[in-house]
Formats: structure tokens, sequence, C-alpha cells
């Protein structure tokens, strides 16, 4: 039961422009992985990456499982979504106009998810009782936090090892980035999950990370071995601990 | 190299010259669209006159040289095939594709250049022209010919009321307005009257209502899809028994293919045709024979009745006013057409003044002992019993219709 | 200035052509060439400068067309006064058109287009004064003194009317309106958002391109001294507007016209050499090949050799 | 009333293959007609050979399907893989398909038209005095199995769930572990399978001809927009507004005036609630 995540020195961007320059990181087995960074400094075009969304112009992406070696620059998304690898998109990219059910179904259309779909449906509805209150309700007409919940739960479907969660804080309320952030660690306990996280709220973050990543204009400027060394930063002291205080 | 074919071209020449220039007749015929079918079949019938002629040694000692275009039943594009057949292809002569709609448009040019126009089965297309070199080769002249025959039959089987039934198109419409009239003036009471649009999917609904005003008569025009779709719902549904006779002017009940696929549901509807097997017309047998061989490969009607034989008519009256003026002049050919009795496979043809036949001799038949799945059996007189007009009268109408279906 | 020589040269060139002895056929053929002309820089108007497909070319042509015959046969009015009116009608119905489907996008509005024509045409079908479903038999006038015939006289005038409507569309082309047609096409979001009057341009852009259409058939009743509506509103000139420009290029004025020449030749000249079930596969295979292999038309094609030239080099 | 429920059905049954490649996978499938049209002339060679119309539609079926994969496939390669502007283009491209496949026909079998022959066409069933006709009976029972069929697989199985969504966020899909190339793929071989069926039910109702498929764009766009696209029960209720209304306003103002109305119908549809009457 091993698992090991290598990024190694990529470049990647989009046409002209270059969102990633030498970027390593690597995460192994069990880690919550924080990847910390203000709006527009690649923290998902890295995500994207890692996903065969977008595919690096140098480097390498690769994904230990078991022994053996994935190059997941080779592979696409489906591909790698089928090694259990799944991804809370920025911006939760929900089926607007099926029911929130369907929503979860979808989520374990990967062969191995769907002998655990009873299991992973119950354990969703459990940890987020709402769902089951709106299981026949369209997805577009949850509020925000719903959805948030919506697209975690559906990940979720799909019995990943590595969950990759970009951005769960955005467009929701204090007191919901909260709960969200708990309900990820109390997942992560339960299913002993491997995972990446892309985040801006450095204070939410670090409630779950066991280490992290300081990521600014497309390169890490800061591997944090510990929750500690990320708060001692400099930099995190300049962008996140507020400069002004 | 060059010079041996200089000189075969030169002895190509030299041959054509020795051999007069052909005779050119030209025509648009709509082998494709809404009239394609029906057009395909006319359109043999014109080729086996060509080919006969040629095979007798040409017109005038001319062979002739047929050139056919097709209108795809747009009567947009028949001005411009004309004028094309007109001043590049310069034919000699022209015949009128078939059906009113691709007609109507060349009817001023015609005029306007004076040319002799062989009509072919319009209907009241030089009503307002009024084109006095205008020939159509069809049965019936105005829209009282077609139906005065089938108000005739049920008026004397006892009818005192009718329903009409019409197609919301052009050559339906015009029949049903004067068989609107032609009622009037016999009596007969309008108990129902529906215009129905094209492409209508089912009758059901309208054979209900029908059924619900119990007319003695039902006079239908239809086009052909919709006229195979009337009678599967009158089967389905029946009229119910106060109808005693039913058809009149369903167009397609004459074409083949429908004949034989509807088979035994045909019995008892009375329709118009133009000709039916059991009319003596010298020649038409022997045409239809070597038109059934014919037909046979190149895919057309295999029985062949309703168009053909007028189609190879109109060459046969060309022909005629041909050899008796020899001469290709339109007005001089006109002025024969107009004065002389055409002897043609369709029977004797005499025009009046306003090109459509002096004598219209619609036929009205009544379909009898149809079976199914049998085309054989419509070469036999018998199966299309002919009840109008009286001098090829073969039997009385059997009435009512559900009595004549056999059920 | 080259494009107002080109224009000139045009007009000069159609009625130096009516008037001489040239064969009589041209100008049937060449009538229905340039009514391509104008239904397809037309069609592009909307079609091309802002992306909205209007399938519904047959409407605004048959309104057209039945406008100019209500006004022949009522008032006996002449020619031009029919295409004015005839202008008019089909421009109010763009107009109407544009109020209730512009809103929609994609292929909705094309499908509500289509739905114009099916009401369009069974409005006339129930209209017992223009002849119903029968058609109506018309006796055209005698043709002005300068010309011939009076065919020769209509290919003159639908010359005109080409070029006019060229002029028409590429006026809209270089303005701020073409401008914004193509935000519109590009994304209409976008173009709302940087204060572009989306509606207000849809709608000029329907109205105008309705008007062209109308004004194309309005001389079709003269044409062909009769007129019915089962090929008044026939779908083949909603196809052939719509494949016309996409053969010649869509982002360009020159687009429709070179497409419009080049199909409406094809047609005619299939129409009276091969002539059989061939000759409608023409439009069919024309357009499938050009949608596919050359997105961007015949001047897709053309600027592409033109920068192979360049390059080579 | 009732016919028009019977006739509602039918065209119900016509629009559904139609309501997957255009509601769901937006597809601008203007040829779902033609391939239709087309599918009524395989019944009737197949018919010739003794089979019976439905058992030969259902025959079709797989080989319909393979033709649909095959056309998406190209579709795919030639336009929404270089992805600006494909829906004028492929709206286009498709328009030519029919003209093809029309042509292909007429070609083939000429421009007379066709019918096939079965136990059920020509007979009807009497209830007290009330005759209706078995062809329409049949065809209304394969419109309630064919979209309860379609609806059970649309919400039942992975593929057909994945075939709801895949229009509506293609990225997000892959996030599925999905490849929404091979779901459209095989959801426009569904759709092109079930016109099959759609074919041999319009020449049991009726005679058949090349042109024919022009009279059904305008028919089935209208029951699938007005049904709110991709919705299967949606469209089975849009059929019945279109048949009732047209017996409706046949019955009332005449028959001349039944292509307009339910035309219109589509209009003020889409003037006011473009997203379909039973859209979501």
């Amino acid at each position: 039961m091993a698992l090991e995540l290598r990024i190694s020195a990529i470049d990647a961007g989009y046409g002209a422009v270059r969102a990633l320059h030498g970027v390593s990181i690597g995460i192994r087995q069990g880690e919550t992985v924080a990847l910390l960074g203000t709006n527009g400094n690649g923290k998902s075009t890295l995500m994207k990456c890692v996903m065969g969304m977008v595919r690096p112009t140098r480097g390498s992406v690769s994904l230990d499982l078991d022994g053996e070696t994935h190059d997941l620059t080779r592979l696409s998304t489906e591909e790698i979504v089928n090694l259990g690898v799944a991804m809370v998109p920025e911006g939760r990219r929900l089926f607007p106009k099926l029911s929130v059910e369907e929503n979860l179904l979808l989520g374990a259309f990967r062969k191995p998810a769907r002998a655990d779909i009873g299991r992973n449906l119950a354990f969703s509805f459990e940890i987020f009782p709402v769902l089951a209150e709106r299981r026949r309700q369209l997805a577009g007409s949850l509020s925000g936090g719903q959805q948030q919940m919506l697209a975690i739960s559906r990940a979720l479907m799909s019995s990943p090892r590595l969950l990759l969660v970009d951005e769960p804080s955005v467009g929701l309320a204090p007191i919901l980035v909260s709960h969200t952030i708990t309900k990820i660690r109390e997942l992560k306990q339960r299913y002993g999950l491997t995972v990446l996280m892309a985040e801006q709220n450095f204070h939410q973050a670090i409630r779950i990370a066991d280490r992290g990543y300081i990521i600014v204009h497309g390169e890490i400027v800061f591997d944090g071995r510990t929750v500690a060394e990320l708060e001692q930063n400099p930099l995190v002291k300049n962008y996140y601990l507020g400069s002004a205080a | 190299m060059r010079l041996a074919s200089f000189v075969l071209g030169l002895a190509f020449s030299a041959a054509a010259l020795a051999q007069p220039a052909p005779v050119k007749i030209g025509m648009s015929m709509p082998q494709t669209g809404s009239l394609g079918a029906g057009g395909k079949a006319a359109l043999l019938a014109l080729q086996m006159w060509v080919d006969d002629v040629n095979a007798k040694g040409g017109l005038l000692g001319r062979r002739i040289e047929f050139i056919v275009y097709d209108d795809q039943t747009n009567p947009a594009l028949t001005p411009g095939i004309y004028t094309k057949l007109l001043d590049v292809d310069k034919v000699d002569l022209i015949i009128a594709p078939y059906g009113t709609v691709p007609t109507a448009p060349i009817m001023p040019l015609v005029k306007q250049r004076g040319l002799l126009l062989m009509g072919n089965f319009s209907f009241q297309v030089n009503h307002t022209v009024k084109h006095d070199m205008w020939f159509n080769n069809s049965p019936w002249t105005d829209a009282s010919s077609w139906s005065d025959g089938f108000i005739h039959i049920g008026q004397k089987a006892g009818a005192k009321t009718i329903a009409f039934l019409a197609a919301d198109q052009e050559f339906a419409q015009n029949l049903a307005n004067g068989a609107r009239t032609l009622a009037k003036k016999a009596g007969l009471q309008t108990v129902y009257d529906q215009n129905y649009p094209p492409a209508t999917v089912d009758f059901s609904a309208m054979i209900r209502a029908i059924r619900a005003a119990r007319p003695d008569i039902v006079f239908v025009m239809s086009y052909p899809n919709d006229s195979v779709a009337i009678v599967r719902a009158i089967n389905e549904i029946g009229v119910g028994d106060s109808v005693k006779l039913f058809g009149g002017g369903m167009v397609g009940l004459q074409f083949t293919p429908n004949m034989v696929s509807l088979g035994s549901s045909l019995n008892g509807i009375v329709n118009y045709n133009s000709y039916v097997p059991g009319v003596k017309y010298p020649g038409i047998e022997d045409f239809l024979q070597r038109y059934a061989k014919r037909a046979l490969e190149a895919k057309v009607d295999p029985l062949g009745f309703y168009l053909p034989p007028f189609n190879y008519a109109i060459g046969q009256m060309l022909e005629q006013a041909i050899n008796a003026t020899k001469s290709l002049d339109h007005r001089k050919l006109a002025d024969y057409l107009h004065k002389h009795e055409m002897q043609t496979i369709v029977g004797p043809i005499r025009f009046g003044p306003d090109g459509e036949w002096a004598n219209p001799r619609v036929i009205h038949a009544q379909f009898r002992g149809v079976v199914d799945k049998d085309m054989e059996q419509f070469r036999h007189p018998g199966r299309q019993v002919i009840l109008w007009p009286e001098q090829y009268k073969i039997g009385e109408a059997i009435v009512p219709f559900e009595k004549a279906r056999g059920k | 200035m080259k494009f107002w020589i080109g224009v000139a040269a045009t007009v000069a060139l159609a009625a130096g052509l009516a008037l001489s002895g040239t064969n009589e056929y041209f100008f049937y053929a060449g009538y229905v060439v340039l009514q391509f002309v104008v239904l397809a820089t037309a069609w592009n108007i909307l079609g091309g400068y802002a992306g909205y497909v209007n399938f519904g070319t047959a409407a605004f042509f048959g309104i057209g067309a039945y406008t100019a015959v209500v006004l022949f046969k009522a008032v006996g009015a002449p020619l031009g006064v029919q295409i004015l009116a005839a202008a008019c009608a089909s421009g109010l119905l763009g107009f109407g058109t544009g109020l209730l489907t512009l809103r929609l996008r994609g292929i909705f509005f094309s499908i509500a287009t289509v739905a114009v024509i099916f009401i369009m045409h069974t409005a006339i079908v129930n209209w017992r004064y223009v002849g119903g479903a029968t058609g109506v038999q018309l006796l055209r006038p005698p043709a002005m003194p300068l010309f011939d015939s009076y065919t020769r006289m209509l290919f003159v005038v639908m010359a005109v009317l080409a070029v006019a409507g060229v002029c028409i569309a590429r006026y809209i082309e270089v303005s701020w309106i073409g401008r914004g047609l193509r935000a519109i096409r590009d994304s209409e979001e976008a173009a709302e958002c940087s204060g572009v009057p989306t509606l207000k341009l849809k709608l000029f852009a329907c109205t105008v391109s309705g008007a062209l259409m109308g004004a194309a058939g309005a001389p079709l009743p003269m044409y062909m001294s009769f007129l019915e509506p089962a090929s008044s509103f026939d779908l083949n000139y909603s196809v052939s507007a719509l494949a016309m420009p996409m053969i010649g290029g869509t982002s360009h004025w020159l687009g429709p016209v070179i497409g419009a020449i080049l199909l409406g030749s094809v047609q005619q000249i299939v129409t009276v050499t091969i002539s059989n079930e061939i000759n409608v596969l023409v439009v069919g295979v024309l357009l499938v090949v050009f949608v596919v292999a050359a997105p961007d038309g015949v001047l897709g094609l053309l600027r592409k050799l033109k920068w192979l030239h360049r390059s080579s080099r | 009333m009732l016919f028009g429920i019977l006739v509602g059905c039918f065209y119900a049954a016509v629009s559904v293959g139609l309501s997957v490649a255009f509601g769901l996978l937006d597809v601008p499938h203007v040829a779902h007609p033609a391939l239709m049209v087309l599918g009524s002339y395989c019944t009737y060679l197949l018919g010739r050979y003794g089979w019976d119309p439905i058992v030969a539609g259902i025959a079709l079926t797989p080989l319909f399907f393979l033709l649909g994969v095959a056309i998406y496939r190209f579709y795919y390669e030639t336009f929404e893989k270089r992805g600006s502007d494909a829906g004028v283009r492929g709206l286009a491209f498709f328009f030519g398909l029919a003209f093809i496949i029309e042509v292909g026909l007429i070609l083939v079998f000429g421009v007379d038209q066709r019918m096939v022959e079965a136990d059920y066409i020509g007979k009807s069933l009497s209830l007290g005095g009330y005759r209706i006709p078995w062809r329409l009976l049949v065809a209304f029972g394969v419109a309630l199995l064919l979209t309860a069929a379609l609806t059970l697989y649309l919400s039942r199985t992975f593929t057909g769930r994945a075939i709801k969504a895949v229009a509506q966020d293609e990225p997000a899909l892959r996030l599925m572990g999905a490849n929404p190339v091979r779901i459209k793929q095989w959801a426009f071989g569904i759709a092109t399978a079930v016109t099959a069926l759609a074919g041999a039910m319009l020449i049991v109702v009726g005679p058949v001809e090349p042109s024919l498929d022009r009279v059904y764009i305008g028919r089935t766009f209208c029951v699938v927009v007005l049904a709110g696209l991709g919705s299967m029960t949606g469209t089975l209720l849009a059929g019945l507004i279109l048949g009732v209304s047209e017996s409706i306003v046949l019955t009332l103002f005449g028959a001349s005036w039944a292509p307009a109305v339910a035309f219109g119908l589509l209009l003020v549809v889409l003037g006011i609630r473009p997203q379909g009457l039973f859209g979501r």
C-alpha cells in the first residue's frame, strides 16, 4: 500500500503564458499537503497538470502506486481518475441540471468504485446530512456551501486514494469554510486518504495540513516541512498573516 | 498524324452533311420532386415514340433528337430550361412538362414568342394566358368535366347529400371548387367540407367526421400519399352505411405500386382515370405491351395506364400534323391541330378553341374484385369497371359503398 | 475607390449585356444566379457577421414575392414600387422575428426561423386573394422601352439589387456595426459587457437581412408570371442561402458573392447537363465537402494560397 | 382527441432519437429525419423478404448504431475537435448529409412512395362502435416502450447518467473517469439506433417517400424543443401536445391551419420559455 506523487521541474502554461516554472513537489501516502498561494500564482495549473488536464511542456509528473510507476503526463484524465486520483475542481463544476443523487452516482463512474456505491453513498449522507435531504433536488439549485459539499462527496464516490482539492474555500462564508475544512479532515481520517489541497486561506489550510508549499508567480518559493516552519516563514507573514499587523 | 485526323474530320463532316440535320424536340420533365414518379413514366412513353419514329425513318426524312431536362417539379426552374432549349439548344418543337405547376411559368414565354406548345396533363393552365397555339393531351377540360361523371353516378344512385375532402394544394383546390359548384347545381346538399394540408399523417379524424355527417356521396380530391392514407383510413374506420359512392378525384390510385399494395382495400372506390383496360382504342394494347417491357428495365410504373398512353399520343399528334403539313412551322402545325381530328392510341382527339379537348372524356371506374398482392390482375378488364362516360360504360355502380367492398 | 469602380463596372456590364444581342437564356440563368447573390449576401449579414444561422430565408423571400403580387393585383403597381414594398414587408417580418427570437442562441434561433417559414406558408395558403394553394397566374406588362424583353429588364433590376445588397453588406462590414456584430459572434457576453448594444445591433441586422431577402423575392412573380406557395416557400432557398456563404467564406462581403456565383452557376449548369437526381446531390456534396475540407470557404483557400506563395518566396 | 393522443405518441417516438442527439449532446442533428426515412426504406427492403416491420426495425438497430457511431466520429474529428464555430458548420454539415441521404434514396429506390404490409396494417380495433386503427396502436405501444426504455437507461445506468451529464460539463465528466467523446459516440449510436425503429414506425403508420424527411425536420425539432432539451418524459408529453393541438385545430379551424398552429406553438414557447415546457 504505497503511494507517492512526484512532480519534478515542470513548466506549464496556456499558449504563450507560462504559469509554472520548474515546479517540484512530492506527496507521500497518508500526508495532507497544502499548496499555498494567492490567486493567479499557478496552484490550479499545478493541480490540472496532475490530472492530465494541462500538459506540462517540461518535467515529469509520476505516481507510484503499489510498486508501479505511472507517468501521468502520458495518461488522459480518465485514465488518471481510474488509477484512484480524484479532484474537487475549482468552482465545483457540478452538473447543474442533474439531481444531487445523479451527481453522486456519476462520481462512481470508474469501475472499481461501482462496487462501493452503497458504502460511499451512506458515508456521504452521514457526513453531509443535507445532501440526503436534497438528493432529488437539482444540483444547480443548491446553495454555495451545499454545492461544495456535493463536489467533495462526488469526488469521494470514486473511492480515491489521492484526493486533490482545489480552493475549497472560494465563494464560501467564513463559517462554511471552517466547516468544510473540518469535514475534509474527518474524511481523511476515516478513509486514510492522501490529500493535496490548494488554498489561499492560510489559517484554515494549516488546521489540517501536515506540511505545505508556498507558490508565488509559478515558482515554489518555500517548502515547509512542518506547519510550524510555515508559520515562521517571513513570506507567510507578509502575505497572509498581514504585514499590516 | 495531324493530317490523318484532319482527313478523318473532313470525312465525318461530309457524312454529317449527307445526313439532314435532326429535328430537335425539347422539353423539361419532372423526374424528381413531387411529380417525379409520374414524370419518369411519361417520359418513357415519349422516348418510345421518338424511337418508333426514328425506326420508321424520322420526321420529314430527318431523325428526331430528343432533349430533356429535369425541372425537379420546381416552377422556378422551367422558364430557364425552356429558354435554354429554345435559344441554346435551338429546338424545333417543345412539349410541356407533366403537371400544371411546372407548366404555368412557361405559358407567357410561349405566347410572347408565338410557339406551339403541346400540353401535358395540366389543368386549365391556358385559362388566363389564352394562347391559341396550346394543345393539351389530358382527357379533361375544366373542373366540371372531371366531376360531373362522379356526381351523375351518385345522383343516379339516389344521393341527396355530399361530403368533400380536398387537399389544400393547387390542383385539388381547382377541382374542389368546380365540384362544389356542380354539386350545388345538381341540388346536392353539402354536409361536410374539409381542406387538409400537405403531409397530413393521419386521416382517421376526418374519416370519422365524415362518418358522423352521414353523407350519400363522398368526393375526395387528394394527392398520391394522401390517397393511400385515406384508403387505409376508410378501411380501418369505415365511412358508415350511408355512403353510396366514395372517391372521385383521388390522384395516385392510378399508379401501379399503389394499386398493388392497397389491393383489396380499393374495392368499391369509384375514381377518375384516363384509361383503364377495356376501353377499345386502336393500338393501345400493343403500346402497353411494349411499354411494360421497357418499364421493367427503366424501373418506372410497370402498368402505365394513366400517363404514358397520353404522352405517346402527344408524339402521335405532332407526327400527324408534321406529316400532313410537311412543315415544322409552328403556326401551320397549330392551325392543323385546331382544324383536324387527331388519331391516337387514346382515341380520336378534337381540340376546342382553348386548346383543350372539345369532348372531354374522364373515365370513372369502380374497383371490384381486387385481391391483394397481384399486379397482373389489373391488366384485365373488370377490376376497374367503367361507369362513365356512357360510350365506354361496362356496368352500373354497386351501391352502397360498404356493399361494394364485399363486407 | 477600387470597390466603387467595380460597382460601376458591374452595373454597366449588366446593362450592356441586356441591351446587346446576347442569348436570351443567359438572362434567365443569370437572373437566378444574381438572385442568389442577393440572398446569400443578405443571409451573411446576420449569419456570417453575427453568427446567427437563419433558416428562414424562404419565408422572407416568399413574403417579398407575395407582397409584390398583392400590389400588382390590387393597384398594378410598377416593379420598383413592388420591390420597395417587398423590402419593407420582409424587413418588418425580420424585425418581428428578431424581437421574438433574438434572445435565443444558436440552433434555437435557427429552429425558430424554420417555424416562421411554415407559418408564413400556411398563412398564404389560406389567403384566397393571392390564389391560396392554387397559385396565381399573372400577365406581366410590356417591358420598358430600352429592353428587348421583360426578362432582360429583370436581369438588370436583379443586378442592381445585387450590387446594392453588396454595398450595404460592405458598409455594414467595415463600419462600427460590423465590428459590433463580429463581437457578438465571438462572444455575446463579452460584447455586452464592453458596451456593444447587442440587441439593437442584432435587430438591425435581422431587419436589413430580411428586407434584402424580400427585395430578392419581389421580381419572382414577374419572372415566372406565376406564383404558388409551395415553391415560393421552398426550404431549398434556405439551404442555398446558407450554403453559398459557407462555400464562399463568411467573414468578407466577397464570400457570399463568390459562393452564390459558384454554386448558383453550378446548379444552373447541372440542371441542363446531368439533369437527373444527381443535380440535387450537388448542393449537398459541395456543402459537406466545403464545411469539412475548407471551413473558411473559397476565400479562406485563396488566403492560404497567397500565404503559401508569400512564405515560399 | 384520442387520435391526437395516438398520433402524438407517434410524434414522440420519431423524436426521441433527436431528443438524445440534440437535446443531450447538443449536436445540431438536422439529418435525423433523413436517417429515419433511411430506416423506413431499410424496413421496406426487409419487408420484401417477409420480415415484419417492427421486427425489421429492431433488427436494424445494431446496424444503425454503428452508422451513428461512424457519423459522430466524423463529426467529432472534423468539427468538435477543431473547436470554434462547430455550431454553424456542423449545422451545414448535417444539412448536407440529409440531402445526400435523400438523393441516395431517390437513386436507389426512385421517387415512388413505398409501404409495408403486416397483419396490423389496415385493420382496426372496435371499441363500442369506435374503430381505432391497429397501426396507430402499434406505434403508440412502441413509442411508450421506447420512451420508457430510454428513460430507464438514462437514469439507471452509469453510461446513461454520463450521457445526461456530457453536454453540461465535459472536463468535469473527465474528472469522473469517463471519456466524453466515447460517451457522446455511444449516445449518438443509441440515438441513431432508435431512429431505425422510428423509421419502421413511420412506414407502419403511412407510406414513405424519400423527401418525407423535410416535413419531419419541423415536427421533430418542434417536439424536442417543446419538451425541453433531453427530457424523455417531456418528449412524450410534447409529442402529445403537438398531436392533440393539431387535432383540435383541425376540427375547430380546418385542417389547412394545422401546421401553422403547431409551429406557432413552438415560436411562442421559444419566445416565452426557451428552456421548453418541461425543461429544468
